[in-house]
């Protein structure tokens, strides 16, 4: 872990360290946490290492690198009994009440905290915290290194150099950790490749910092990262990379938003990458900064009603003033797709927070009746498939798809097995280019099953229109009963159609034993903590199994009945209040949920705090609720 | 509906009041069309909440009749996803300056070549006549419990000191006028507001074809009204911009006719300015966006696989 | 029942027709129904007028007034029996496929019917068919009566005569039931008490339809009108009028609304009542025209904390709008309160037509998880007690309260019991007047139970803040956890307080018999019509009790498992497409319903087509969903 | 929070970025409070969603932080609720001008009686620099990867062409005159709008301090820089319209002064034309408007009981 204040270059470190993890052949998790705020709030990454997949964090550190003082306030705790901490020694005599971005309700808990384990009020009583535990404190001199810096680059002002300050820091981290110097390096040259003169300035940095600490620390941290050479391919993305590349793969070709945390990320990331390469050529989107968000969902109904795979994407704030243009395209049965990135609300609640509290709402929005698929992807990889597949699901079934993902997927980043097509197939649907001379065309013409074939506006023939109000085949207002029952049928039936068509894996996904006696349920980004959780329990006797639900509407009831039917425990495990999902569930297939594990703080769960949750279950010492803690 | 008919009349029924100012707008934008020689299937009409919103309908071409105040979004989500299309919006006072009014504003930000008909009658109509936002103030129509207590917009002004690159006004009962003035919208290569007087003659029983038409007001020798509408054209009024030098003073003057009003009210063309496109400017960024703009990219081969270079796309985020 | 072009007039024919039943001690149900259009299209009213209490419409007609031929072509399959239909002569010889405003897809329904029948195709075949049936038919000479009244008043051109049409037909009509002459003059005069000179011609009107009926059908309809004298003082109100006069009365002062149907009638009867009577002088009601729903509901947010009872009123498609400030008073604990008038959905949808759509949407609205109260009237009296309450609710949990009313109560007129005060009292919840000096002041305090004490924005000593993001007690921004987690509970812990505080008998209704072997559950306008079908339906032997659900969120579900619990039949009666209480109530109880009676073309359910449908799963025919689709 | 103390600030720590605008306009944001005597409960700071939406917690008055683009909906529903409190909005560019360009315009039609500061900084700041409403057509700052394609929308002449009555622009660095103009803003009767041109220096490289103040263009003989920034009054500029006659002309003087940038940027008072204020219009629908204004109206007796007479209430229904 690392931390500091915003807009030191935590983030910066985050991306350098990971890569000179996955170049040596490691698996890597990681997670950046940050304040709604441009510079000096605290803002950390936390990343595990391992030879192994690893899906989640975990409670505790074993290596915290402090920018800061208030890193080592707001983290040392966390640090391991066998871990260490890496920190400045210009603040070690810093008293911990008179840090000023520390908010006074944590000051309150800190005060609190710290008569408890009988400390001081400095940094150093801090590190002798961590010392009597069994951990390791390397001070760094970090301005005589800046110095050394300056120096060999002739620079005279110290503040130029400090940009460099995180660099450093992953130096020393890499060093104690005895990691190949040469990945390392490799990480900062990619990271600054349009910079050079940055690049060298870091890489000076670097090598001053594997310096220093080889003779400072000769004894390292104690644990060591081992390089290995992996047979697979792999790659190291954020979430909100993958959607953004699942929808140019997937032929997305309009993308409107309006700036907003944290799905923005997304649309910079495409805007960086709007033309692309493809067979015989090169594509393109358009990606278009709205007004607003009112503005982003109409503009992409409008540009799928031309023909265009569009998309908008956003967050709750956002999805809020969209509901309005997605009951239009309900009714106008567009096939329009959503990215819907959860944050912690109600109302701007926590910006740059986590949080699963919307899924009631993506299911529900909207006044009136009408289809709609809401799809939730639980990693980084199904956000890369899911972002495709929407387009299908709303062109094949002309109908409005919400993408539903959280801050924890959208900036994580993940070491993958390189994604492949996996037999991905662009399906647009019943789609007429041209309508013969003589013939009728209607757009919403009732047929057999509830979709009609489409025409793109501009089409020879064509002609039709659309309208927010009740229309006919033509697409004409009409407000006669029986057209009305015919059209209401027609929108709601798609429902059963998709529930019919759309295989159950798609929609569904089963961890653990088939037939175990307890049955956890959940959705989004808590799968990975689950899933080490999971193991580590079946690994020690315990009979659990792992429902994640993808499809959440239309619910597959009948199959999630079947699953859930006559187990001991149905364990709910979700990022929100009211455990919103096990009352989607109570709802379709009348099952109850025995137990809750939920969490609303902010923070991702951790791996730790699942599994200790699921074993007081199943030890049959837990209440029916349980809220998560960690993080900070 | 049917194939291609050679006019732009369906046979929807016309549920305006007897008397509307949007019978005389539909013909003139029919006419418009007709006279431009474009066929059914190359014109997107597009229209917000309101009597005035239900146009489309009534018009032989694509229809897209979308939200209250929504109408300017989807006609540039339409333009920009295919620019071959021509695309006309149509909707309300309230619509584009109540709920509209921050899309108004940025719609002449981006100067898109959508050419926006905006029917003013002073009122709400298909919700009975309350004060729109061109409503002046401390006026009372039939259809208000009580005088006006907000100040007006100026539809002209507002797109003025927005950006709309072609800015006029026309009248719903002068019918060739007002197909020019459409006619000339659709030509321009931008964005383009037409402000139309609209008398609503069931609600709005002060700004009336008769108030416009000067009948209050007869010469008292010849007995004729004196109409209060003016043509600007006639007065030898120069609204186009031909230099960037004189385009402050020609938008300045544009401005100062817009407040123009009472006894004698301006029509035709306040305002012309050609400048670069939103698709022009998107071009620079991609640069086949007019051979194939997203609308018309092939996505895949006949099998389904799509058409991106997949391995290309992840080779940033290689590490081994 | 009276039929015509909108704009002819159909609106004051029902007032009067009303009225005048009223002034005779009847009781009277009636509903308009129109198309979104300002003139032209066809409207009507429907109305029962009976010596009883009649709380919904049936699915016949005794007496049609046609003021056109559109009427006759509507509505003549409904004219019962023994009923008759009432039309202008020059209408019986049009063509019924010839009239313009007839939409295709009823024409194509209509050829069909007539072929059915083996009708002819004009006017007059419809009106053999009538009397076929047992049925009269009135010709009546409009033209020639109209003319008679232009030459008594001395005027030429007849065009300025033609609004007293409806009158004609309405003195017609009371001829033919031979009703009392003085009461319908009554009715006319306060109808135009404004406008004296249309009062006179109208009144003039009224006599020539008197004396021509009476001459032309002596021998009447067959069935008439008596007049009684009931020992109550009754009203003849709207639903939307009860709702407006609920606020005034229940001290709401600041009323924003941008324009929209159904629901802007309400805001324009508070605009001709904003100066009102009070105890020693004089109320007012500030009614503000907002720019967009945005602005309403955000300018009610801001009117509740400067410390005044603030609504707005709304429709679907204006709530979706309103879905981001409903989340900041959410959030920042603001006691708004929403009227929520639903119509047929989604999008623009059906305008001016029926639906109860929102249900789900009103309780789900909004990211993020926070508390609310959704309240749901089922008659015009309770909409206006509800409206009063609703502020009570608001201010004592500082909450956000939806009234959810829909467009049948909105629009239909009934004869009351004169409203009483009932014991109604002003509860404004924990308010400080001013803070003493040297005391600190928390907005958010987070003590004992959910509810912190409020001061108004202004108030000496009380300086606090208000975000929408998540905020420490000072309402000052946070992102600490443990502050997170406090104020998620203690905004959530809410709903348990409302559930726990609020007696049942505010929550829900129970008709018919406790221990019933089956159950209707239902909320919203079908009441009306589910308590006749129930009474008649238990009057001939079986075991039916109604559960109307008032308070849907938080639900009382502990109490309605106890009634739902083990019966036979639960039947949701509902107007959508997906049974939305049904599903709120299987999530909260687990209970299923058994059957569904569902409606969604539009319009009202009648108590026939309910009684019909109830006998039929009685009688173990029925499918489990039916769906009802009287209307025209 | 504590009980009135005299100062306007708080102990909330500002997390804005060294060198952002925003401390300039808080300090003279405060200042102006303060030197006007005003008391902080009597004080309610309104505003939107962005960096400068933060303001209010660092204000010892009552501070309501809303919704992106909502400031104005909630500063008026509040005055007019209370008309007796003193209420100031706060917004950025973005929130102002883009999301809530709608009711920006709204707000000029109504003339309530609030104060608008307006932090300009050219950037959507809080979601890390995107193009903000008023960043010019083919500018590219810092945080941008690439030109603006969308024209700037002037704040001036967008205040005067929707109805404010009061229309100044202020500088964050220039601490005394920027308190001047907010005291004169809160001192108007009607809606003002202060433009206040703020640098940010985090992601807007192009219009800086040192850019406003001149420093890329040295006087060569002294070295000086030459300040961009001027003001109006020291031109002995006229803006207010003291006859109603002069209105149209002052009005077009202001538009045309607005658009001046560049080489000579202009602050101080655009525009000032006292005229009613819409408390001034209610008051003439509601007689006691201003004696009970909604907020301070008594619902109820001791017990409870509403004041309103139900029986004279219901009187017009009575059918029996
Ligand atoms: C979000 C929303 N709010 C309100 C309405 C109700 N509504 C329908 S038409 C209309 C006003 C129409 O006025 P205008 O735009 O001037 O058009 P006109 O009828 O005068 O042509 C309103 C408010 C709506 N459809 N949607
Ligand atoms: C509805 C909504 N959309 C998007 C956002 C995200 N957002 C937060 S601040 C901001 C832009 C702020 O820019 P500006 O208004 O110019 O203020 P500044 O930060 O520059 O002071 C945006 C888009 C939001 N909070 N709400
Ligand atoms: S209400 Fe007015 S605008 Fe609408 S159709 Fe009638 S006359 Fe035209
Ligand atoms: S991002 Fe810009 S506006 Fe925001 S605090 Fe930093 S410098 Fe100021
Ligand atoms: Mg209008
Ligand atoms: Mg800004």
């Amino acid at each position: 872990m690392a931390g500091g204040p915003q807009g030191s270059g935590v983030d910066t470190a985050a991306v350098i360290f990971s890569r000179a993890c996955g170049y040596g052949g490691l698996h890597i998790y990681g997670k950046r946490e940050y304040h709604s705020n441009i510079k000096g709030l605290h803002s950390y990454f936390h990343i595990r290492v391992s030879s192994r997949e690893v899906l989640a964090n975990s409670s505790s550190v074993d290596l915290l690198a402090a920018f800061d003082s208030e890193t080592v306030v707001r983290h040392f705790h966390e640090v391991s009994p066998r871990g260490g901490l890496i920190v400045d020694e210009r603040e070690t005599q810093k008293n911990i009440f008179e840090i000023p971005t520390l908010p006074k309700e944590f000051k309150d808990d800190l005060k609190i905290k710290i008569e408890k384990l009988k400390l001081g009020e400095t940094i150093s009583d801090l590190l002798k915290y961590i010392e009597g535990r069994g951990g390791k404190v390397f001070i760094v001199p970090y301005m005589g290194l800046l110095r050394g810096i300056a120096d060999k680059l002739g620079i005279d002002n110290l503040l130029r150099v400090m940009p460099t300050l995180n660099v450093l820091s992953i130096g020393i981290s890499f060093s104690i950790l005895r990691y190949d110097k040469g990945l390392v390096e490799r990480a900062v040259r990619t990271t600054f490749s349009d910079r050079p003169r940055i690049a060298e300035m870091n890489l000076l940095a670097l090598r001053e910092a594997f310096d220093y600490a080889e003779k400072a620390f000769p004894e390292g941290l104690g644990t060591s990262l081992r390089v290995l050479r992996p047979s697979e391919e792999r790659i190291l993305i954020q979430g909100h990379q993958a959607i953004a590349l699942g929808k140019i793969f997937g032929g997305c070709r309009v993308q409107t938003y309006y700036p907003i945390t944290p799905a923005g990320d997304e649309s910079w990331f495409l805007e960086a990458h709007e033309v692309f390469k493809i067979k015989g050529g090169e594509g393109s989107m358009l990606v278009l900064q709205a007004e607003d968000e009112l503005a982003a969902i109409n503009m992409a109904n409008g540009a799928a009603l031309a023909g265009a795979r569009a998309a908008t994407s956003t967050s709750g704030p956002g999805f809020s003033l969209m509901v309005e243009g997605l009951g239009w395209a309900g009714n106008s049965e567009v096939p329009v797709v959503i990215t819907y990135y959860q944050r912690g609300g109600p109302s701007t609640g926590l910006p740059t927070r986590h949080g699963q509290d919307d899924l009631r709402f993506s299911v529900h929005a909207g006044h009136g009746e009408f289809a709609r698929i809401v799809l939730a992807s639980g990693d980084i990889r199904e956000c890369f498939y899911d972002a495709a597949m929407a387009f299908n699901y709303a062109e094949r079934y002309q109908v409005p798809v919400i993408h539903l993902v959280d801050k924890a997927l959208a900036d994580s980043y993940k070491t993958y097995e390189i994604f492949e097509a996996e037999g991905y197939r662009i399906q647009r649907g019943k789609i007429l280019d041209e309508v013969k001379p003589g013939e009728e065309y209607k757009r919403f013409k009732i047929g057999d099953n509830a979709i009609s074939p489409r025409v793109f506006l501009g089409t020879l023939g064509g002609v039709h229109w659309y309208t927010g109000d009740e229309h006919n085949e033509f697409g004409h207002i009409t407000e006669h009963p029986r057209m009305r029952d015919s059209m209401v049928e027609k929108r709601m039936r798609k429902l059963e159609l998709i529930d019919r068509e759309i295989p159950l894996e798609e929609k569904i996904n089963f961890y653990g034993e088939r037939g175990a006696e307890n049955i956890v349920v959940s959705w989004g980004s808590p799968k990975g903590a689950i899933l080490e959780a999971l193991k580590a329990l079946n690994r020690e006797g315990h009979s659990l199994g792992f429902l994640q639900v993808r499809m959440i509407h239309p619910l597959p009831w009948k199959e999630i009945r079947e699953i859930l039917r006559d187990r001991d425990k149905v364990i709910d495990v979700e990022m929100n209040y009211s455990g919103q999902l096990g009352g989607i569930i109570r709802e379709k297939t009348g099952i109850p949920m025995s137990f809750f594990i939920l969490k609303y703080n902010g923070r991702p769960m951790t791996s730790t705090e699942v599994q200790e949750a699921l074993i007081e279950i199943l030890k049959g010492r837990a209440p029916e609720r349980r809220v998560l803690t960690y993080g900070s | 509906m049917a194939h291609e008919s050679s006019s732009f009349r369906t046979d929807v029924f016309i549920d305006w009041c007897p008397g509307c100012g949007n019978f005389g707008i539909l013909m003139a934008l029919q006419g418009a069309l007709e006279e431009l020689g474009l066929e059914p299937h190359q014109v997107v009409l597009v229209s917000g909440i309101g009597c005035s919103g239900k146009t489309p309908h009534f018009v032989n071409a694509y229809g897209v009749h979308t939200l209250h105040g929504r109408l300017l979004p989807y006609a540039i989500g339409i333009k920009l996803a295919n620019p071959d299309l021509e695309v006309i919006a149509v909707g309300g006072d309230g619509d584009g300056l109540g709920i509209g009014a921050g899309h108004f504003l940025s719609a002449g930000r981006r100067n898109v070549d959508v050419t926006y008909l905006l029917h003013n009658n002073g009122v709400y109509g298909l919700t009975k006549g309350q004060a729109s936002p061109t409503l002046r103030l401390g006026v009372r129509t039939k259809s208000l419990a009580r005088v006006n207590i907000n100040n007006a917009l100026n539809p002209v002004a507002t797109a003025l000191i927005s950006g709309y690159t072609f800015v006029a006004r026309g009248y719903a009962f002068d019918f060739r006028h007002l197909k020019d003035l459409i006619k000339r919208g659709i030509g321009h290569r931008g964005m383009s507001l037409i402000e139309i007087l609209q008398p609503c003659p069931t609600y709005n029983d002060i700004t009336t074809k008769e108030w416009y038409g000067g009948e209050d007001r007869r010469d008292p020798e010849t007995g004729r009204p004196r109409p209060r509408i003016y043509k600007l054209e006639e007065e030898g009024f120069d609204p186009e911009v031909r230099d960037p030098d004189e385009a402050m003073e020609k938008l300045l003057r544009a401005l100062s006719k817009s407040y123009e009003w009472g006894d004698r009210i301006p029509i035709g063309v306040f305002y012309k300015n050609e400048q670069s496109t939103y698709e022009e400017r998107i071009a620079e960024r991609l640069p086949s966006y007019f051979e194939r703009p997203p609308a018309r990219q092939r996505l895949s081969d006949e099998t389904g696989v799509p058409l991106v270079d997949l391995r290309s796309l992840l080779e940033e985020f290689r590490v081994f």
